[in-house]
């Protein structure tokens, strides 16, 4: 079975890039239009938005060293897909995302401390979907893939112009629900965009294993229209998601985009990588860094690089210090709230439960631990 | 006089109605107003965007429901029989009931799941399965079980007002009785609870959807033989209505519980545990189940023995009465 | 959402057709090499399977209509479809049906009244798998389809030359067990025929409704080797099938064959397919009808038709005579039987139960029911 | 001394090396040795035929299994971590626990269902789940869930020798417990069934997986106050070993049951009807649940208020000794 790990670049659909690893602009005739209007203003807000969430990222990471979290999924190396992808969106496009899309949260006012404090267990969920237009984050593989379809009918049914998104993973793209979406999105033409980040494992599992064939050609098979971008390109991954949600908004169809990206760090801080990956492979992603590559345009076209970085460093050291203030102060959630929001009407098993439980604990009161 | 599927029907295209956020899903609901007939002329009434066909895949059924009801909408599904419900289970037990929880109370999820359950039509496998102790294990659900045409109509209402996900379980075998339909805004006053639909004094018999008419026929035989059964309907099954139960069994002395599910593990084993813990002092018996086998829904032609029916109900409340020496059938020995 | 009832037949690949409806032989470079060896005895046998299965078919919907049956799933107008793919299988492959597949089951030796046994409802199951290499009949949509890849798999492990066969219909394409199964069997290759009879509907919904491509554009997708064939051409389907099956093999990895074919009875006997299709479309198909077809075909090559129908119909009248007998007779079951095979090994609490129930039922010997 | 770990990895070993027929198939658990290692090495010793790793998903992965064993394997299937098996429900509970029966026993179906479960490792939402009582309410499968680790080798051979499906629990915050290991073919003289691990006079307490601990702790406690605790670990939830249970029962008349799961239709409602039913007139007290609450599975810094302790354990055991007048925590009230 080792022939399956054959490697799924080499065929299929075109990916769009637009910058080289270089940071040469590369003509793109479908996306160039998508990218007329950038200002340099966009690009330092691209640089800076990328460098504060591979902070946040690099913070959170020693957060959990240190015990302060339970444990995070590290997003180094997804900075331009993510980033990308969700300033391409509307404000009000409605977001479904996997455990993963710390800098989607982010860019949409997410604090990191909220982030994080999920994290940390204190918490089920870190943001108010409405106040974000961002639903309570995923773990359970591609289940919410179906979640961005139903969101999107719903946006059709009420005649608006929003797009739903559904973030996902290469790994995702074998379950049931996900295709069950695909089969759900094309059938009823819905408003949604599948945004696969195909960050070439699942864990320990490289993309092979769960296709033969490009993440994208599976999707066109289901009759959607498909964009596959270098996801380490955040320029081509901001117009690929900005000509899908131009393509969904006018009411064309429902769109998939595999961005190719790659997963720089652990699975999550728990897993240990050395196990299942060379160190070759992994340089041959650093040569990709979607930073660097950023900064290499940015010095090309003459814009004020060390102004831009300085900006993004400091946004950045701010961040750092609010996070790990807020986390380490951060205090435990008392009894109660065991029992907050099982059920939004009264429930009188839940009653019971919470008043006998905190009776109980009274009884303690006063003894020593 | 209309059957329950009309009451079912009707209470969809009052909900319907009344609030324009409610939309059907479910596979051959629309064009052909369900295998049942529960959603007949509500597509051409309403438009295919608020009763809606589906492509075939529970799970997408369920999870697109969900996304509805982020965005807004009440949505009620129907699985087309309690059997394929499985294939949405993680939808149901992972994300419908857990949303709320997750979101810290931001997100509602009104999400009515209508599952036509239990046997007695003579139909092949995965067409007669019991499910509702899965749901009723599942922290976060509802569920919901009417036995009568009113109820029907009534806690479907419910059930789609509540801004809790219920799984409702419609007793398909009782699909053809018929009576007349509480009007107005009737529904609204009642609490969903369970009902005391007969007085009693020696044995508190409990059920809930199909098999209630059987305690009702139960209660009329068990009458010749000088025995007074009170018989219990629990309408819902989650939240249970611990007080109507705990009265009637300190009242009787004596319980026995009634579900075509099988025993092991089943929701008679709560109820049985639940009125032990609560009113031991006052049991002159060990509740007994009488129930469905701890084997798989059998062929049609098997299923007279597998579902509690008359006979073996009237035996049980023979043994909890001390009449019999035999220990009652269906439950675990 | 009208849109979504789009002619599904007008793009994508092409469907093999052999026989036109005329019954002229249309050339096929890829599949007339599977039908050179065709012998005027094998052409008769295909009349002859086509025209029993039909008539079991009839004979069971009266036996419904009489009560003798609980339900029955008619497989008119396909018998094509499953004739020729199981005609084209050698009989140590093994199929996993779905609960439409009579002619399949009667073609490897399941007698019409075990086959009607399990709708009559005495027992759960109408054959022995390892008898017939047909795995038991199953109703929840798509399951079966792991099923046939796990198979496949075992096969492959054991480096025999068997192929794994996986039936279903064209709604079954929407639920997640297909999907997962194409991607397992693409994942490992896996010696594995996946036979969809597109029959145009999933009781009231059309095929429009799962999918805006042709199925078979979806499979191709996953990485799968397709072919679609003109499903009411035993010819075209039976070379196909062969065709796929070398295929599989050779080592080539899984097939998809998307077998268009039409769905001319009710979908059970408990459904009334007037509430959801017209006149006019099945006109359209009893055109296209699989046993005329064969019969022009026949008589412009100058077979001896008539001593073909001949045969056919005694084998037709023998098994239905045969199957009126024996299913009329046939006993109840006792309730002994509900206890059995619950477990391969003794367990104590259905050995309780059984005790249990059969004593209880003891007490009412010699009482009046 | 080996972990339950290397217990489970040499069962699997010794499992793979006995039968060629025996195959693993789960996410992770080739290359990597599976999230928590229990496949370390296999698949570089016996070949990535025999130890597979999987696409990402579990109902693909059950509904694989089946058919492998149609042709006569006996796959292992590894769940990464409990909350990711009701993907899988439909496989599990209308297929793998169906197919001996509906194959009029002409096909086995051997398969094991490994799934580490529980909580207590400060895991975030679906990775501490305890879906036990599921399973044990459908017919036609086993449920193992062993608590030490001899039992974790002994009973995962069993299971995997057993020609009905297992599904295999394994306590995952005992997986770093160490004992020596039993040795040779000593796991095939032993049966499957309820063991009493301490002896006592006043009160039956019963476990299974995590909270045998739990009680063993609880009895050493409860010496101290002149409280002598009956200890039964459960070992097999299906089929439950009543004459071990009730043996005890008859013996103490006052019983605890704890589980981590819910305890709405959880297995402890289970337990507490059998017993009642069973032992009626030999009960002091109304048999006890402590368990999880009726919530969904909290984050990580409240799950030591959701998980039953030695506290909530002892406060059971004085109210059934009626040396405490309020009631028992975490059952239905
Ligand atoms: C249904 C389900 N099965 C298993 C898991 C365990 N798990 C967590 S992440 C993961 C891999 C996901 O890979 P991919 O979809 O590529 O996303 P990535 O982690 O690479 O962002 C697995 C198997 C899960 N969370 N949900
Ligand atoms: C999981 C599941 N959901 C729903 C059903 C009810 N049902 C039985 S057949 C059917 C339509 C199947 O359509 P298709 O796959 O095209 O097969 P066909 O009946 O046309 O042969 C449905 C919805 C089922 N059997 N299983
Ligand atoms: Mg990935
Ligand atoms: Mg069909």
């Amino acid at each position: 079975m080792s022939t399956q790990r054959m490697d799924v670049d080499a065929e299929g659909l075109p990916t769009h890039q637009v910058l080289s690893t270089d940071g040469e602009r590369i003509p793109d005739t479908e996306l160039d239009h998508y990218l007329a209007n950038l200002t340099p203003a966009m690009l330092s807000d691209f640089l800076r938005d990328m460098v504060v969430v591979r902070r946040m990222d690099a913070e959170a990471n020693a957060l959990q060293r240190q015990g302060q979290l339970g444990l995070w999924a590290p997003l180094l190396g997804q900075e331009a897909a993510q980033i990308g992808s969700i300033r391409a969106a509307r404000n009000d496009d409605f977001i479904f995302p996997s455990y993963r899309e710390h800098a989607v949260a982010w860019a949409r006012g997410v604090k990191a401390q909220d982030l994080l404090s999920v994290w940390r267990g204190v918490t089920p969920s870190g943001w108010d979907p409405y106040q974000v237009n961002i639903a309570c984050q995923q773990i359970v593989i591609g289940a919410q893939a179906l979640h961005a379809v139903g969101y999107a009918l719903g946006i059709k049914f009420d005649g608006s112009h929003q797009v739903a998104f559904g973030y996902f993973g290469d790994g995702a793209t074998s379950q049931g629900d996900v295709n069950e979406a695909m089969v759900f999105a094309a059938s009823y033409q819905a408003p949604v965009v599948f945004f696969c980040q195909n960050n070439q494992w699942a864990i320990s599992e490289p993309v092979g294993l769960q296709s033969r064939t490009q993440i994208a050609d599976r999707a066109h098979g289901f009759g959607l229209k498909v964009w596959r971008v270098d996801g380490n390109d955040v320029l081509a991954v901001y117009a690929a998601t900005k000509a899908a949600t131009e393509y969904v908004r006018h009411g064309l169809g429902p769109v998939f985009i595999e961005a190719v990206t790659y997963r720089m760090g652990a699975h999550t801080t728990a897993d240990d990588p050395t196990r299942y990956r060379t160190e070759e492979q992994l340089d041959k992603w650093r040569a990709k860094d979607p930073i660097d590559r950023l900064r290499k345009y940015l010095e090309k076209m003459g814009a004020d690089l060390p102004a831009m970085e300085r900006r993004a460093e400091e946004a950045a050291d701010q961040l750092a210090a609010d996070l790990r203030a807020a986390i380490t102060s951060m205090p435990d959630p008392g009894p109660e709230a065991l029992f907050e929001n099982v059920y939004a009407e009264p429930h009188p098993l839940i009653e019971a439960q919470r008043t006998g439980y905190l009776e109980y604990l009274a009884t303690f009161e006063g003894q020593d631990a | 006089m209309p059957t329950m599927i009309q009451a079912l029907n009707t209470s969809l295209r009052d909900a319907l109605t009344d609030d324009e956020k409610v939309v059907l899903l479910g596979e051959d609901i629309g064009t052909l107003g369900g295998v049942f007939r529960v959603t007949d002329g509500l597509k051409s009434q309403f438009g295919e965007h608020r009763v809606i066909d589906t492509p075939l895949a529970e799970s997408g059924i369920v999870g697109t429901a969900i996304g509805l009801a982020y965005r807004g909408y009440r949505p009620v599904v129907e699985i087309q029989f309690d059997g394929f419900t499985y294939p949405a289970f993680d939808q149901l037990v992972s994300q419908l009931a857990k949303l709320h929880y997750r979101s810290r109370g931001r997100v509602k999820m009104p999400v009515t799941v209508r599952i036509p359950f239990g046997g007695g039509i003579g139909s092949p496998e995965h067409h007669s399965e019991s499910p509702e102790a899965y749901f009723v294990h599942t922290a976060g659900l509802r569920v919901f079980a009417p036995s009568t045409v009113e109820d029907a109509y009534t806690m479907l209402r419910q059930a789609i007002d509540c801004d809790d996900p219920v799984i409702f379980f419609e007793p398909k075998r009782r699909y053809h009785e018929k009576a007349e339909l509480p009007y107005g805004d009737q529904w609204r006053d009642e609490a969903p609870c369970a009902r005391v639909v007969r007085r009693g004094d020696d044995v508190t018999a409990i059920g809930y959807g199909p098999t209630v008419y059987t305690l009702n026929d139960a209660a009329v035989a068990a009458e010749d033989e000088q025995i007074s059964m009170e018989v219990i309907d629990l309408r819902t099954l989650d939240p249970l209505d611990w007080s109507t139960i705990t009265q009637s069994v300190k009242h009787t002395g004596r319980v026995v519980i009634v579900h075509e599910a099988s025993a092991q593990g089943g929701l008679g084993a709560e109820i049985a545990a639940g009125i032990t813990e609560r009113c031991f002092d006052y049991l002159d018996h060990a509740p007994l189940r009488v129930t469905g086998f701890d084997v798989p829904y059998p062929p049609s032609k098997l299923e007279h023995h597998h579902l509690p029916d008359l006979d073996r109900v009237l035996h049980a409340v023979d043994t909890v009465m001390r009449r019999d020496e035999v220990t009652a059938l269906g439950a675990a020995r």
